[in-house]
């Protein structure tokens, strides 16, 4: 089992999920983040006062995946995310040793 | 005599003031209702109609309204208040220009609910300039101000077609022609649903709207000289809003399967758009069916612009103040204590209602329509990009957060 | 003469209008203590008790508060405001209607905080037709309708009886019969404290529901004609707040080391209920007196409700509005200039305050009692299920959330 | 006669109970323009600036300020609102009264926004103390209380200078002695903008604000006897708050590429602090003129106190009130019908006026300097540690927060 | 050392901590997320449109544990965690290579 | 490559950021997380009633990072966010299998 980790841009999530829920790849944590990367933060005006807003407004979504799925959920999401300017985000993915459904108890690949 | 005028002036302008307090009703709602992404950019609209369109109608606006007649059509005289002395309302003209003006900039933010979260800031203000120079202070004047519909008996009290329609309408106009928001229909044109950020927000604006109405239809008056009047324009007031309230519970309550709080919300305001133009000729119980029907005209008003004509409507701008209010004047041919068909009046009250809707709409759509068109041109397009859109235009229109939790900035 | 009822006429429909402002108020403080999940439940809960509790005051309420007396017990005659020629308040009886009608809003609302995150929806209206109909107006009879309480010579100018421990005793009734919220008490019953999601809503509630009070207190005269006693009157309102505020203020740095925010503006509340019975006949320093004491019992119920009586109450509505209004009423036995024990007046003004605060928990008590035990029958049991609570009342009784951040949303 | 003290008394009450709602203007300015951690800090100073500022107001300040004059400068009778029957206002002196500490207790809260975030609780309780008994109502009585700058010809008809600059000079003051909050310049004394949690929040105080103002300038007739008059103040107050919008609106425009929100709010304020000196002599175009320029001198003077002056002051009080203070009371000698110099009055006036400011600016920064000296030793030090600052006022003076997200609370 | 991530109800949040707690196992960090799995999501209306919200509301807990209590933790939460319905949650388990005290420099399992 | 997730005080983080920006190390996703650990929570009054806020806000810093940089980073980040006082957070490390950059598709260390 893998997590794919992506950090989006809050733009694309819908793209991104629409596509992952016709893949039947739906399940899913999202959690609200702000971040930096090559983006160099976004210039603000505030009562006067230039300043940047280095961390900008992402969304992350963690998907834990057999592991034959692997490529097509990498590859789906960027495709879906892609707009070609910087900050688009990024994808990790990690290893997973086990997972379990609260509901059932079930574990393993079953459980994902 | 002498102390009347002073009464009078006391209640015209703390009447104003209270008219004026909608535009932070109207402000929370709006906000309320939509996305956090927008709320600056709907925030300083609404700021921009009430100070651009109170200066507007200053230069423009009033004299259009109540200046000397031109054939019934619109007014002459006025500009920038000047010959104030010439014109006689009971009151001090000043008094009974901030009570106007503040109405002036009520039938203007109207429009910025329908319109919120795409239209660019500069188009909304261009057409606030127009609302207020000109589209709203003819209207008034063929009502109010001596023009050919005062002339043939039609009857708005405070301004369910004068202001609220008047409003809508336009709204309407800009809503279509701006588009829906990205995301509102998907691919099969069925509607996804855009929920606002804050209801509870709204709720408060819409107490306040509530409150500040008990001033828009009292003060209407422009005198306190008849106390049972007044009195029994603020009960009807009270009776309209909580008979809105009360149909739009049980109509969602049933249609839905629960009371649903945003419809519940605008239902109240639906009841008091409904009321406005037959305040001063309703009875309580009147009031109470005239609001309960209004609100119910305005969810079915909702749905069919929803989901038939699709024009995208975030905050129901155009089923409050438009439908409701249509319904609400042409209520008053039908409940008119003495005039109106029910209460033994006779039809033609109620043709009269009829042929100043129709008038009123045909102007507004007409003028707004063509109104937006020049401000497309002039300010190419009146929609922000796609992608500003998606960003939300606080950024795009402000450069600004509405809210800020504050990690990592830097001066630069 | 006419001039003078003119006058009064529209200090009553202003005092009414802030009385009316005074639901939004009460809104924002109850949403601001209590937590985000119910935040549209407590709205709702708000806006349907002002409207349904104005029409169902316009039927019967009214009429039972106001109209001929049967016996000093309740008043006959007036239903629907039809005989409405007959009545002689000084104004004319629509004004008076209407700042009665929103009296009847504001007693009914006070439940709202108490029961608030588990009282059903439909169990809750019932409770304010019930509030509004019945339990409200008899007591208000009683005191201000030519009932028994007045012949004794009980005194309660504004209603801290009438209005705020009316609602606040049946608030007590159907907080301890609704059970306290789940979480509230752990296994040992100790107290887990369950704090509000928004505070600052609360602050700013509570200076709207200020700025009313001078309304409730000020309009009460029914009459602006004597300039000397409404000034005396505001005088009090604003001085017996900052009592409040200043009492909690000093009473919970001490107590709790620092100074609470919460119920500071408790606090303020109980300052102005405390000195609402009053508001005639206190003089600058006995409201400064009287609003700093009736804070401190106010903190003092808070903490006996919470650890020994173990009714739960999220907003502190039984405290403020009854232990402080119970305290305010007796202390005009006391602080009434001329009147009062302290001012050389005896203890036979005492006696009566006694009486009538028993009678009116009495009556309250156990009609409100009665009236929750059939509600509960008919809707089967007022409270919602234990999933429904845990989720948030918004989804399960409106199927609406307060806040959203809208990703992922689809038209189904 | 009598009918008129009537109609004056119901006009001075209603128009403090605006300037009261004023208060919860500020609070929500404030706590908008400021960070999370520190709301319940900033909305218990607000609380406790207008309950304290009433209760020392009755016992000292409105004596100091109405009582016998000494000399022109300061007032010495009327202690506890003793003697009240000697006063004559035209109104009861309770109504007067109240107006009054409306006032003083806006004249405190100014200095609230310039030292939030950072100063101790106990020490802005004695600063409060400190402004409403003695630097608020001393320069009161030399422009309002028969002083030394009213024998002068110096005008300031509701306070640009005696409420908002005495304010904004103490805020000065203040939050210079305080000094920047942490993180505000950064090592090579850069600006680090720290935007405000909720902007939106800040629009809604800034229309209760524009509301309340209606009542500040209307109310300072103290008599609605001159229909006429009050009209004029009342259009002036809403063209004045236009003009500063717009005056913001395009300034910002140009100078930062974008209309900014926040420094459009600020601009409105600019512009009714503007013209409330010269409310009763300009005319509608004066009014414009000056609130356009009041709040572009406003825009300027946040960037001389942020970048040049190193004042830190995170609502912008000192511009708002002070420098806009200062210009519009200038510019009566400007800009008054009649006697302003662009008016054909020669500069007589303006001399006065120009005087009046330098005076009331060194009493103001002198006094306010000394007493932050001593409130300092009484208090140790005005600020709060800098561990206390960076986790918030909130936990630090009042050990609650003011948004709670509630999972994992335990009784203990 | 593992990663131990679990998804849950917010309604059960605090009887897990509580669990938790008892156990001697209570250094967590919490995250607010939402997130969907097999619950289709719940259908609500908004102004007289039906929709779907896809993604509901979800606590997400994060503990690192020594090895040896993998097994307790895991059973813990499932016990308390879990209500039967559909939207219990699942949990994750991942490898830890590492772990740092803050305040002491410390690293590995005295880190914990 | 690895990921590092610093649990750490909120009032430190920007000083972390700005090592971090110094080092160019300052790619990084950023969460407002509560968290409980030796820190015991917080004695608060709310109304009249002593309680304890169990979870106190924290900020979570997630870098991946190439495994050359990981000891510079963690180091950084135990000088920069440590004040002594219990509370100060922990440091986790992770193995990362593969990262993706979406924008340009990227994959392995080049899209870090
Ligand atoms: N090394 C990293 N570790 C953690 N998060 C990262 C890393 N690099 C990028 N991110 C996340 O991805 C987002 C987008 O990255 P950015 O470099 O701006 O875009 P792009 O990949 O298009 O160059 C960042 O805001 C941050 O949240
Ligand atoms: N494969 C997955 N990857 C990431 N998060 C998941 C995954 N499956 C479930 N979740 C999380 O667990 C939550 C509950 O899952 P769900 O499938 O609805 O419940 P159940 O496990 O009872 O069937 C989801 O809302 C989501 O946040
Ligand atoms: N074992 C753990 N698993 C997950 N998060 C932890 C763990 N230990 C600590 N944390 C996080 O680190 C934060 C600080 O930990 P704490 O033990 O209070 O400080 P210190 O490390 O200084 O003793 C906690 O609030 C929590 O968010």
């Amino acid at each position: 089992m893998k997590k794919v980790e992506a950090v989006i841009r809050p733009e694309t999530f819908q793209l991104v999920k629409d596509a992952l829920t016709i893949q039947g790849l739906a399940s899913m944590t999202v959690t609200h983040v702000t971040g930096c990367g090559l983006q160099g933060g976004k210039t603000e005006y505030y009562r006067g006062s230039k300043y940047t807003v280095n961390l900008l407004p992402k969304v992350k979504i963690e998907l834990v995946v057999q592991d034959e799925n692997l490529d097509t959920l990498v590859n789906l999401i960027v495709e879906t995310a892609r707009t070609g300017q910087i900050g688009d985000g990024k994808i990790f993915v990690y290893d997973v040793q086990d997972a379990v459904r609260i509901r059932t108890g079930e574990k393993g690949e079953k459980a994902i | 005599m002498d102390q009347i005028i002073i009464i009078d002036t006391v209640w015209v302008l703390l009447a104003a003031f209270l008219v004026f307090l909608m535009q932070v009703g109207f402000a929370m709602v709006e906000i309320g209702f939509t996305r956090a992404k927008n709320s600056l950019n709907i925030l300083m609209k609404n700021v921009v109609d009430c100070c651009t369109g109170a200066i507007v109608y200053f230069i423009v606006g009033f004299a259009i309204m109540f200046g000397d007649s031109i054939g019934g059509l619109f007014g002459s005289s006025g500009f920038f208040l000047s010959g104030a002395e010439g014109f006689d309302f009971g009151v001090p003209t000043l008094a009974f220009w901030v009570f106007q003006a503040v109405f002036a900039a009520t039938a203007a933010t109207i429009v910025s609910g329908a319109v919120a979260e795409r239209m660019k800031f500069s188009a909304y203000i261009l057409s606030t300039i127009l609302m207020t120079a000109l589209i709203y202070p003819i209207v008034g004047h063929w009502v109010w101000g001596g023009g050919w519909l005062e002339e043939l008996g039609f009857l708005d009290f405070a301004g369910s077609t004068v202001v609220h329609s008047v409003g809508a309408f336009a709204a309407m106009v800009g809503a279509y022609m701006v588009g829906p928001r990205i995301g509102k229909y998907n691919g099969k044109g069925e509607v996804n649903a855009i929920p606002g950020h804050n209801i509870p927000l709204g709720g408060f604006g819409v107490f306040i709207l509530w409150f500040g109405w008990f001033g828009f239809n009292g003060g209407s008056t422009i005198a306190a000289s008849d106390p049972g009047l007044i009195a029994s324009i603020i009960v009807v007031t009270l009776l309209g809003a909580a008979g809105g309230a009360v149909g739009s519970m049980i109509f969602t309550w049933f249609r839905y399967g629960k009371p649903d709080p945003s419809l519940i919300l605008n239902g109240i305001l639906a009841g008091l758009v409904g009321i406005t133009a037959g305040a001063d000729v309703l009875d309580p119980m009147g009031s109470l069916v005239v609001g309960f029907f209004a609100a119910v005209v305005m969810i079915l008003s909702v749905e069919i612009f929803d989901k038939a004509i699709k024009i995208d409507d975030p905050v129901g701008a155009i089923s409050v103040h438009g439908a409701a209010g249509a319904f609400g004047t042409i209520c008053v041919g039908l409940f008119a204590v003495g005039d109106g068909l029910f209460y033994g009046g006779g039809v033609s009250l109620l043709i009269a209602q009829v042929i100043g809707v129709i008038a009123v709409f045909s102007w507004t759509v007409v003028t707004a329509g063509i109104g937006y068109f020049i401000i497309s041109k002039i300010v190419g397009g009146i929609r922000v990009s796609p992608e500003e859109e998606k960003e939300g235009l606080d950024i795009g229109e402000h450069g600004m957060r509405a809210y800020n939790i504050i990690v990592g900035n830097k001066a630069s």
